[in-house]
């Protein structure tokens, strides 16, 4: 149960995917302009990374094995672009404004190096099937926390009398180093 | 490989079908935002027109002129794209504004009627015309179809009732107060 | 002692109250000329019902009610009409409104005036009566009210005396010296709501006033209450929060809590106005600030300031005049302006009395806006997103719930213009709101003409059909035809073009000459005729400009 | 500019403000001279200097006024806090880095006083602990247990020269702050109560450290004595660093020191009511604020006793920062004439 719990705590905080392991940007960094979208986002990935992180553990154990290592990257993506397919026709159904508002980051989610780096990384930790529920569970909270927190910072700084030069992108870009100054105090902590 | 790539096929044929969206709702929220000028300079034949093709992805976000950056903003936002400068043809603000028909002038021949998009001149053949100020939406498309150029575009004196209160200045950036502050 | 509901926030800026009380209040003479806007009230501008040159007498109705949320004017004193024109009004724009201007002839002469007996007309006829006399809110914010009137069955009456703004002592001096004349008006404002209980809201800065109105209620029921001196407690929701705990709802009315409040002028003059039959044409003003002989002054509405001011004598350093309190008046571009029934106190202001204020700087947070508020907003969001241009947000955090006290202003330490930016957002999205329905009946008419034009060609087409099943009836009988009548078709279109063109030749002559010609010699008959058409075109025109102006004033409601 | 109402005002202006937290703060400097030297005085001196320089070239960039913006005060209030975050013993060029780095980029480049996200001082203070970890150690011993003592000359010779005195070692004029003994003599299965028999340690947490805590406290009492300052976000921030270390020390004594070691220790009290207490880098709301005290008082004694770094606050302090609009979003206050008690900015 502890080794659970420490998973859990390790990706949201210590380890994080985007601040840590600096994964996942193309979405931190495209949807984090308004609060909604990115809860939805955030909720989205979530559901992806922690289905994607079940699915392709037992694929790689059971189907993949160790003869069939060349085709992990393949079978994976495979994975995780049909279950990208399914969110995006279930939100495109449930919430059109969402579907919109991710636009072209919905479909990305498919390339969104997060969501396949947390399945190799699960590979590469040899983790069991519930161990690998919970890293993919707890990337996935991590990704979505921090995103969240983005977006409501970048809602501030729409405010904020920032020097032309800096406006938008390059201030979102240093925000994010300074958050991730902020985590490195965490280090250590875990593992 | 192949069983794989089956199954997952059949699962996703089977959510496209389960999932169906109908119509597009987004047309309609674009659509409440464009003004309703309905002045076709945008290039489509009208607001609705613009707004479907904004749904469909198939045009900018910065041809309305009525609209002006406002409106421009306000599709960035829905739509959650960077926001784009006006088109050239945009940028140019005119003030509110409505068309005024010279009776002395007007021959009756109908034709601004014919082109008036919201139905706001009244009249019939051979007898004079005049507009429905409150329903005009200043679009300018009946000044190109008089034959007799009786139709002008006067500016809506806002008056008191339309005053608003100015943003403030707020001398922080403002260069001009350089001198004032070492003064 | 009655348990109080305090408000949240409030500030305490120096009263300035003694040096207008020092003398009891007088009367200022009357001007040679009273400028009368037509619109001293909320809602729509009265309708002149005088025109230039009339002699009118002192009391009589110059101006009456156009709808239902609006007010009638009256004639201050007797006189003449010499013009209705735009002339300056007191309005933070400075833009010129539609006034009456009346030349006194100084003998004040009454119109026959009429004490009515409450009791015996209806609610309806008394709230009738006080829109045809004009009683507006005196407390500063005009509003009609025969419509504030318009519920019954009452829990609460408050009675606003609480006079929170600085300089301001006209409520406390019409108590100290017409406390029974103002318990009488209570008496009507009661009956006429139903009211059971009646409280009356009087800051504890004004012990004069309170003692000379608790003697005056003795026997009433009614029940003066001394509330803490603290702005804004004279704001209406704020002090029926602090005498009941109730709290108006955002965007509600005090009835929807059963509750209701007058001010203490206004419930004075439904006491003129039914007692003795003098409609709203005069009120105390405050002369105060940078004077000699602050003091204040029975006032004729329509009385020019500059010639008002000149009676309290302002020293020679004065910068300028504001209408109103120092924390919500308007400074006076113009002193040519009147006084308008809103107006209860001018402040002469100079630099020692209103010291400049030091430069604005960026916000920093530290929320003692927010502490201050008697709204519980979070004034510091406000600003953030007014000053960005996000109104949609500013909304969301609940802009249009400010009531423009000025105490996130007062307390500010970057003294950042907070309560502009609030008005600036307020009048932006007011703006796209009007601008939203103004659209949504375009997109309505378009989709009509859409739809009309459908069914013409729908129309068009089945009957074209009929016509082809006729022709080909008839081609059968006599198949040589047929060509001929395609023919006919276009000599048709070609006189339409003809005659187009004809009356544009006769236009064009017409635009050359717009007066007509050989005139000179016409029997009679002919010249009728002639007239009648102008003026019929004249009649014309006049609707179409009227339509105009009605545009106009429907967006001016927006605002 | 029009003038409209209303036309008078209190009279505290932003650079009242931030005089009186720099006056808040002049005890506890005194203290910290007593004890450590005055070199202390040096590095604040350096400090504020490269703060205004960087400032005023920042303003001048931007065409900004210059005179208002130095005057402000708020440059000066995060170059004494980075200054006295610090050890006083750093190289010059340390402090110098750490300023114009906490000016530049955490302050200017969001647009300046009143934009910023992080609080300016923390940033500069978090980025040198990152980059110079070994110089961002060396705290010199209070005097009274120094194995030699330099004198003014010599301490000005090592911050910037870099020279050490002839046959002196920088182990003689150093040593580890107490948190950082406590942590590392743990890892060597030593219990609490025989760490902190230790020479550094005193009666609440370590000598001369604790005196100069004592008055960053009366400084802040002064500031809230003087309204500049809330109780909300220091009590809750003590409170909850208070009750996380009470709980643990009730579990295992011998593992985890007592509460009041640590409110006392490192950069406690100096963030309580200096640092968190920053307007604009601070929730705007009472609940905000007492969440956010919490959350630093949690997190900084987490990353002190199990985390990598020797004293957490500064890093507590920035990861609070980032979670400042957020919280502000999720609770803003009931507005008059509205149902319910919170609401969450932007929904009902």
């Amino acid at each position: 149960m502890e080794n659970y719990f420490l998973i859990l705590i390790g990706t949201v905080f210590v380890n994080n995917i985007v601040l840590a392991k600096v994964l996942g940007l193309c979405p931190f960094m495209g949807v984090s302009k308004k609060l909604e979208a990115a809860i939805g986002m955030g909720m989205a990935t979530a559901f992806v990374l922690t289905l994607a992180s079940g699915a392709s553990y037992l694929i790689n154990q059971y189907l993949l094995g160790p003869e069939l290592i060349y085709l992990r990257t393949l079978s994976f993506i495979i994975v995780i672009a049909s279950i990208v397919q399914f969110t995006e026709m279930f939100i495109h159904k449930t919430s059109p404004v969402l579907y919109q508002v991710l636009g072209i980051y919905l479909p990305l989610i498919t390339t969104n190096c997060a969501v396949l780096g947390i399945p190799l990384l699960n590979v590469q930790e040899n983790h069991n099937f519930i161990e690998s529920l919970f890293f993919g569970f707890g990337g996935a909270v991590g990704f979505a926390l921090v995103l969240i927190t983005f977006a409501a910072m970048r809602e501030r700084l729409e405010g904020a009398d920032v020097p032309l030069p800096f406006k938008g992108s390059a201030i979102a870009m240093v925000t994010a180093g300074l958050m991730s100054i902020a985590s490195m105090g965490f280090s250590g902590l875990v593992k | 490989m192949i069983g794989l790539a089956v199954a997952l096929g059949a699962v996703l044929g089977f959510a496209s079908l389960k999932f169906k969206v109908e119509g597009n709702p987004l047309v309609e929220k674009v659509d409440a935002i464009l003004p309703q000028i309905q002045c076709g300079q945008c290039g489509f034949p009208g607001c609705k027109p613009y707004a479907e093709a904004i749904g469909a992805g198939n045009t900018a976000i910065n041809l309305c002129a009525p609209g002006g950056e406002a409106t421009m903003l306000r599709l960035a936002d829905l739509l959650g794209v960077e926001p784009q400068p006006l088109a050239a043809d945009a940028a140019v603000q005119k003030p509110k504004q409505v068309a005024l028909i010279d009776e002395q002038t007007c021959i009756g021949c109908t034709l601004c009627l014919q082109a008036c998009p919201v139905d706001a001149i009244v009249g019939a053949a051979k007898q004079m015309h005049t507009i429905i100020a409150s329903e005009c939406t200043g679009c300018e498309l009946c000044l190109p179809p008089c034959p007799v150029d009786c139709i002008t575009m006067e500016p809506v004196d806002v008056g008191m009732n339309g005053w608003k209160w100015q943003y403030p200045v707020y001398p922080i950036s403002d260069v001009r107060n350089d001198a004032e502050v070492a003064a | 002692m009655r348990t109080l509901y305090p408000f949240h926030g409030g500030v305490h800026p120096v009263e300035h109250k003694r040096e207008s009380t020092q003398l009891g209040s007088a009367i200022a003479p009357l001007p040679l000329h009273l400028v009368i806007p037509l619109r001293q009230h909320g809602g729509n501008p009265a309708k002149p019902v005088v025109s230039a040159g009339d002699q009118v007498l002192k009391g009589q109705r110059i101006g009456t009610a156009e709808g239902y949320i609006s007010s009638s004017v009256h004639a201050p004193s007797s006189g003449r009409v010499v013009a209705i024109e735009m002339r300056p009004a007191p309005h933070p724009s400075g833009l010129p409104d539609l006034s009456i201007i009346l030349e006194t002839d100084g003998e004040e002469r009454w119109i026959e005036r009429q004490a009515v007996d409450y009791r015996a007309i209806d609610p309806a006829g008394l709230r009738q009566h006080f829109q045809d006399m004009g009683v507006v809110g005196l407390g500063g914010a005009v509003f009609p009210s025969h419509v504030k009137l318009n519920a019954g069955n009452l829990e609460t009456l408050v009675i606003n005396a609480a006079e929170c703004e600085p300089y301001i002592t006209c409520d406390d001096m019409l108590m100290r010296e017409r406390a029974a004349e103002v318990v009488q008006g209570i008496r009507i404002a009661q009956y006429a709501m139903g009211a059971r209980e009646v409280l009356i809201g009087i800051e504890d800065n004004k012990p004069e006033a309170i003692a000379a109105m608790q003697i005056a209620c003795q026997g009433t029921g009614f029940e003066v209450v001394a509330v803490p001196t603290l702005y804004p407690s004279g704001s209406a929701k704020q002090l029926i929060k602090l005498l009941t705990g109730k709290e108006v709802p955002s965007g509600g009315l005090p009835t929807q809590i059963g509750v209701q409040c007058f001010n203490v002028a206004t419930v004075y003059t439904m006491h003129r106005v039914v007692n003795h039959g003098e409609p709203v044409i005069s009120r105390l003003v405050t002369l105060t600030g940078n004077m000699d002989e602050p003091r204040n002054y029975e006032v004729l509405v329509g009385t020019p300031v500059g010639e008002l001011v000149k009676l309290a004598r302002p020293k020679a350093d004065t910068t300028g005049y504001l209408m109103g309190g120092p924390m919500m008046g308007v400074p006076l571009a113009d002193l040519s302006v009147p006084v308008v029934k809103a107006s209860n106190c001018i402040i002469a202001t100079s630099k020692a009395l209103f010291p400049p204020l030091p430069r604005a700087m960026p916000c920093i947070r530290c929320t003692r806006c927010a502490e201050a508020c008697p709204a519980d907003l979070q004034p510091q969001e406000l600003f953030w997103f007014s000053r960005a241009r996000n109104f949609e947000k500013a909304q969301e955090y609940k802009l249009f719930d400010c009531i423009e006290c000025g105490c996130c202003s007062y307390v500010c330490p970057s003294h950042i213009p907070l309560v502009q930016f609030y008005r600036f957002a307020k009048s932006e999205i007011a703006e796209h709101e009007k601008e939203r329905k103004a659209a949504d009946l375009a997109r309505e008419r378009h989709e009509f003409r859409e739809f009309r034009q459908e069914r013409e060609k729908q129309e068009k087409a089945a009957k074209h059909a009929a016509k082809a099943a006729e022709m080909a009836a008839k081609a059968a009988a006599a198949s040589g035809k047929a060509g001929e009548a395609a023919e006919g078709g276009d000599d048709a279109a070609a006189a339409k073009k003809a005659a187009i063109q004809a009356a544009i030749e006769r236009a064009k002559a017409k635009k050359a000459a717009v007066k007509p010609q050989n005139v000179d010699d016409l029997p009679p008959g002919a010249q009728a005729k002639i007239d009648e058409i102008d003026e019929r075109r004249a009649q014309a025109k006049e609707t179409a400009e009227q339509s105009v102006a009605v545009q106009k004033s429907d967006k001016g409601q927006g605002a | 500019m029009s003038i409209n109402s209303p036309l008078v005002a209190e009279k505290s202006t932003v650079n009242i403000i931030m005089l009186k937290v720099l006056a808040a703060l002049l005890p506890a400097i005194a203290v910290y001279v007593y004890f450590f030297g005055p070199a202390i005085l040096v590095s604040i001196t350096l400090a504020s200097a490269t703060a205004l320089a960087t400032e005023a070239a920042v303003l001048y960039l931007r065409r900004y006024p210059l005179r208002v913006y130095l005057l402000d005060g708020s440059a000066l209030v995060t170059a004494w806090l980075l200054a006295l975050s610090i050890p006083p013993l750093a190289p010059w060029w340390l402090v110098v880095v750490g300023t114009a780095f906490a000016i530049l980029v955490a302050k200017h480049l969001y647009g300046g006083l009143g934009n910023n996200l992080f609080n300016p001082a923390m940033v500069g203070f978090a980025a040198l602990m990152i980059s110079f970890p070994a110089h961002m150690t060396h705290w010199p011993a209070p005097d009274v247990l120094a194995q030699s003592h330099w004198n003014f000359a010599q301490q000005m010779d090592f911050m910037f020269g870099g020279a050490l005195p002839a046959g002196a070692k920088l182990d003689a004029v150093t040593m580890a702050t107490p948190l950082d003994t406590l942590k590392t003599q743990l890892h060597l299965d030593r219990t609490v109560t025989e760490i902190q028999s230790g020479s550094i340690f005193s009666i609440l947490s370590g000598k001369g450290t604790e005196i100069i805590a004592l008055f960053y406290l009366l400084g802040g009492l002064f500031l809230w004595q003087q309204r500049i300052i809330s109780w909300h976000i220091p009590l809750s921030f003590l409170g909850a660093m208070f009750a996380t270390a009470g709980v643990l020390h009730l579990v295992d004594p011998g593992q985890y020191a007592s509460p009041l070691f640590h409110i006392f220790a490192g950069g406690t009290m100096l963030g309580a009511f200096f640092i968190a207490t920053d307007y604009v880098t601070s929730p705007t709301t009472l609940l905000g604020k007492l969440i956010f005290g919490a959350g630093i008082g949690i997190s900084a004694y987490i990353i002190r006793v199990f985390g990598g770094y020797p004293d957490g606050v500064a890093f507590a302090v920035l990861f609070l920062n980032s979670a400042v609009p957020l919280i502000d979003a999720y609770t803003q206050p009931r507005v008059f004439g509205h149902a319910g008690k919170w609401f969450r900015g932007g929904k009902e």
